[in-house]
């Protein structure tokens, strides 16, 4: 029998705001979707956009970056920064052909435990319709058991 | 042409600067090549044609030509950019080198302050060419396989000579990301994702702040269209932030600035 | 054809870090054995030799091999902390598994000094590379005639080989002379003070019959090359051993390349009549 | 002696056909855009006709941009490793200049001078070379100022000379040659004297490799000759790239949290970065240093030491140079300059 194929969602989120809010996803046990790999950064600000292209070098089918809404950055105005960045890495993104839908951007705060629950399993589920990201080329050394979902 | 040989040879003969540097006659008859005219008696080999692209303004940065002392580079309105993205930049002092503008007249502007350069660049037509304009039409038309497609050919094409860094005046970092290797954030090899992460990240490093002078896709051996990467998001940052990089020694870098009613659509 | 035991010479030998110790700040000495002992016992090499040590997953770097071949069994390296690779390795512990290939490079000739005058220079982080020379003259004590060595550093902590200095400073075969510079002396350093130019010429053997090993930064050879001329030393008795930035170890990566000499193959031990015919980019 | 026949350039098809039947991975030149690089094909549609140069050269058929060397797998303090075998299937490079064909003999004395290597070795054994006369050169081209020449059969176990639009003649060359011969005999008809003399390129040699190589080690001092030349140089590595001869080469890793790769890759002296040293000294600091030391290294350090000369004349360098360095002309220059 093949196996369901299994996204692997990379999500790269800001300590403050997005990380708290997925903490209060889990002590609301609110239930969400497994296949997100959530990776911790000061902020949004802090979140490069090599990181991306990394995560999908070392096989992640979908991307999530979020942090705090505008306005309420924890160091005042990363995430105005980070949102400047993402509109024109979206577009070259766009240009060169990679697949936005595979990229998604959230503001989630620490009070939106439901939100970040909802956020995920969307994605999840849009990039699981997509299906695995063979297009994209990968880390040379790159070994393949370490892709599989553990 | 005899405008700018006296022009330099003025500069030379008074020890106003110690080198001009122009473009000379190169390789074979569609090419020219940069030209270090130290002594009055070199200014007679000096061009100025539709062949002079290169910007000079790379040479500014260069250990063996900074040594040389004062200079003076003949600048086409790209190169006239880059002296005042520089100077937005904060690395190039005011007055410190000579700029000779040839106008559509045949004269020539000799340029010293970033004022004059502002003023100079001001009555100059801004903007793509319509041919610009359909280069970039034409791939944003193409399916979304399709330009996954082109690009993955274009930049697998890619040897990691880094002729386009070399030739871009604004890839001026001391230690660029590819020389960083705690952590190695860009293989050394030119493998696909190494050579595809490199082009990604020559583009945003430039974005917001490349004049489109042209020079890394001239320079690109394997004839890699890179420069239609920095033409969008130059496009991009203009059209969202308002972004005009070069006209101005005052601008504000638009990746470290912002707005907070910053426009975008696509943020859940 | 490849001088390698045989083997791929560019696969390194799997090595395990018997032993970690602490020289100065940000230098440490690793005592490495083989993970496969068969491998230990069809490995040989000579006093000057060198080998590309790894870190799986960071890279390659050249160190000379610090311990002497009459100490079988083990091998060590001492190295500092500057880039990737030994970063990576100063994060390594005992029982951790490096790579080593080699040996590479030629040798220092110690045969031929047998009943000469030997004079050890050495500055800083230089001493490991003449160790391994060191203690294998010192190992065959009888063949050479006296043995003076002259090491200094910028301050006490950086000072490698402590123990050592030690036990070389009591035995009566050897004429040790440690110095730092002024202003790197501690209320409680024995030693001298000064640099290693000055503290040579006053303490120097004849040049007759003596051979003077010297290794250090750039400026301390440059400024010991004068004394030892004028103290009568020929730059046939003078040798060195250089280090050029390798990637192969063994003559064709191109990077160690100084006019048609090869660091790695041709080197690293030259005498100062060799470098003397090389262009001056090393 | 070789032996001369008569391949009609129709039959190419058969040819790579053939050939790829019998095993074979064909490299031929093939266009992309303006570029033209020698890649896998399997049929002659795609094959370039009628270039003076391949923007890359075929060195990559035996030492690749890029090369795994070893496998390792980390577990806690242990690694265990595994070489990786090199990719070297039987490979017919078709269609390289003379030029090209040379160059193997230079990338051997390097690869082999004092020891083998598990890399280059196996691939080079089994590469055959069907080179290709030239009947046109440009103004870049200086293979007979280096020893080399439009209709040089040195490198190819068959060199094709076009005697008109439809035929080749070809010289069979070597055992490999013949190998070649045997696997399609029907399309290789006996050729009857043709002179491939009449068709050839004229290229007027430029300098003597011999003087240039005695004169070189008196200019080396002479910083303001190196420093002229290379002032425009920007210090990119697109001449080492495209060059058939060049062989420097990196060492690097790539790994993840399990395991990784160790591999070879190109390099290039004209990099800043090629010879620093971790302390921060750099015996070749600028960038007219590295322009003498490429000159050197090709013109005197290894026909001293090699026995080979480091250039081949193709001109590939100053074509795709940025700045319109040209090692033709340099070098020649270099020949009349004052010592």
């Amino acid at each position: 029998m093949v196996a369901e194929f299994q996204p692997k969602v990379v999500a790269f989120v800001c300590n403050w705001c997005t990380y708290a809010g997925a903490d209060l996803t889990g002590t609301s046990r609110i239930k969400y979707s497994p296949n997100v790999r959530m990776v911790r950064l000061p902020c949004t600000g802090r979140i490069d956009f090599m990181l991306l292209l990394q995560a999908f070098g070392q096989g992640a089918d979908g991307i999530i970056v979020s942090g705090c809404h505008p306005g309420d950055c924890h160091y005042t105005s990363g995430n105005f920064h980070a949102r400047r960045r993402w509109i024109l890495f979206r577009r070259l993104l766009d240009f060169m052909g990679v697949d936005l839908r595979r990229v998604h951007f959230a503001w989630v705060s620490a009070a939106e435990g439901a939100k970040w629950a909802e956020l995920v399993n969307s994605v999840v589920d849009e990039v699981g319709k997509l299906g695995p990201y063979e297009t994209f080329p990968r880390r040379l050394g790159r070994r393949q058991e370490a892709v599989e979902v553990a | 042409m005899e405008a700018l040989r006296t022009k330099a040879r003025e500069l030379l003969e008074s020890g106003a600067v110690k080198v001009v540097i122009g473009y000379g006659a190169g390789s074979d008859p569609q090419r020219v090549r940069a030209l270090f005219a130290r002594t009055a008696d070199q200014v007679g080999q000096l061009v100025w044609d539709h062949r002079c692209r290169q910007n000079l303004a790379a040479y500014l940065i260069k250990p063996d030509v900074k040594a040389l002392g004062r200079m003076a580079i003949v600048a086409r309105p790209a190169t006239l950019r880059t002296i005042m993205q520089y100077a937005a930049e904060n690395q190039l002092a005011n007055d410190s080198i000579v700029l000779l503008a040839v106008t559509d007249d045949g004269q020539i502007a000799e340029l010293t302050s970033f004022a004059a350069i502002e003023e100079h660049l001001a009555a100059l037509p801004r903007g793509l060419t319509p041919e610009q304009q359909q280069e970039l039409d034409k791939i944003e038309k193409m399916s979304l396989d399709e330009r996954w497609a082109f690009w993955s050919a274009e930049v697998g094409r890619c040897i990691k000579c880094y002729a386009c860094r070399a030739a871009c005046p604004l890839c001026y970092c001391h230690r660029c990301i590819t020389d960083v290797n705690q952590p190695q954030w860009i293989p050394i090899a030119s493998d696909p994702l190494g050579n595809l992460e490199w082009n990604v990240v020559r583009a945003m490093h430039l974005a917001g702040r490349c004049v489109d002078c042209g020079s890394c896709a001239d320079a690109c051996p394997e004839g890699i269209r890179i420069d239609l990467l920095n033409r969008l998001l130059g496009r991009e940052a203009l059209t969202q932030f308002g972004a005009e990089p070069g006209y101005s020694p005052r601008k504000e870098y638009a990746l470290s600035s912002f707005k907070p009613d910053d426009k975008e659509e696509f943020i859940r | 054809m490849n001088n390698n035991n045989g083997r791929n010479q560019y696969t390194p030998y799997r090595m395990r870090i018997a032993k970690v110790t602490d020289e100065a700040p940000g230098v440490k000495t690793f005592r490495l054995e083989f993970a496969e002992p068969a491998e230990a016992e069809t490995f040989a090499f000579r006093a000057g030799q060198f080998g590309e040590y790894s870190v799986y997953g960071e890279g390659e770097s050249v160190f000379c091999i610090a311990s002497p071949p009459t100490r079988k069994g083990y091998i060590e390296c001492t190295f500092r902390q500057a880039g990737r690779v030994t970063s990576a390795l100063a994060d390594r512990d005992e029982g951790d598994v490096i790579g080593f290939r080699g040996p590479y490079g030629n040798i220092f000739p110690i045969e031929q000094w047998h009943g000469k005058t030997l004079l050890f220079i050495a500055g800083g982080i230089a001493l490991p590379p003449m160790r391994c020379v060191i203690w294998n003259c010192l190992d065959l004590r009888d063949k050479y005639d006296d043995v003076t060595i002259i090491y200094g550093a910028r301050s006490v902590a950086d000072l490698v080989y402590k123990n050592e200095l030690a036990d070389w400073g009591k035995r009566g075969d050897v004429k040790l002379y440690t110095t730092v510079d002024p202003g790197g002396q501690t209320p409680d350093w024995k030693g001298r003070v000064g640099f290693v130019p000055t503290i040579l010429e006053q303490v120097a053997p004849k040049a007759e019959n003596t051979i003077a090993i010297v290794c250090g930064p750039p400026i301390m050879i440059k400024l010991t090359m004068p004394v030892l001329a004028k103290l009568g030393f020929t730059p046939n008795q003078i040798y060195t051993t250089l280090e050029n930035r390798m990637k192969c170890g063994v003559g064709k990566c191109g990077r160690c390349n100084v006019g048609k000499v090869f660091v790695c193959k041709d080197g690293p031990v030259f005498t100062l009549a060799q470098l003397n015919e090389l262009p001056p980019e090393y | 002696m070789s032996e001369q026949k008569i391949l009609q350039k129709k039959s190419l098809g058969e040819l790579v056909q053939k050939l790829t039947a019998a095993g074979n991975r064909v490299l031929a030149p093939v266009r992309s855009g303006e570029q033209l690089g020698f890649e896998e094909v399997t049929s002659p549609r795609k094959v370039a006709d009628d270039y003076i140069q391949t923007t890359r050269s075929a060195k990559a058929a035996v030492f690749p941009r890029y090369e795994p060397m070893l496998r390792f797998t980390l577990a806690g303090k242990d690694v265990s490793a595994e070489e990786i075998a090199p990719e070297s299937r039987p490979t017919v490079l078709f269609g390289p200049h003379p030029c090209d064909a040379a160059s193997f003999a230079t990338l051997t004395a390097v690869f082999t001078w004092d020891s083998g290597d598990a890399y280059f070795e196996p691939k080079l054994a089994k590469l055959t070379v069907i080179g290709l006369s030239c009947t046109k050169g440009d103004a870049y081209c200086f293979c007979t100022s280096v020893g080399g020449g439009p209709g040089d059969t040195r490198g190819s176990d068959i060199l094709l000379t076009p005697l008109d639009a439809n035929q080749y003649l070809a010289e069979i060359l070597t055992d490999k040659g013949r190998a070649v011969v045997a696997i399609a005999p029907t399309l290789f008809a006996n050729a009857n004297g043709q002179a491939k003399d009449r068709v050839l390129a004229k290229i007027a040699p430029r300098f003597t490799a011999k003087k240039i190589a005695e004169r070189l080690p008196a200019l080396f001092p002479k910083k303001e000759v190196w420093l002229e030349q290379s002032l425009r140089c920007v210090g990119c590595g697109c001449c080492a790239y495209v060059c058939p001869t060049c062989s420097c080469f990196d060492i690097q890793d790539e790994r993840d949290r399990y395991g990784g790769v160790r591999m070879r890759c190109w390099d290039s002296c004209g990099f800043g970065l090629f010879t620093l040293h971790a302390s921060g000294h750099n015996p070749r600091a600028v960038q007219s240093e590295r322009w003498r030391q490429r000159v050197m290294h090709k013109f005197s350090y290894q026909p001293e030491r090699l026995g080979v000369l480091g250039c081949v004349g193709c001109g590939r360098c100053s074509r795709s140079c940025p700045v319109d360095m040209n090692l033709g002309e340099h070098v020649g220059a270099l020949a009349e300059a004052k010592a």
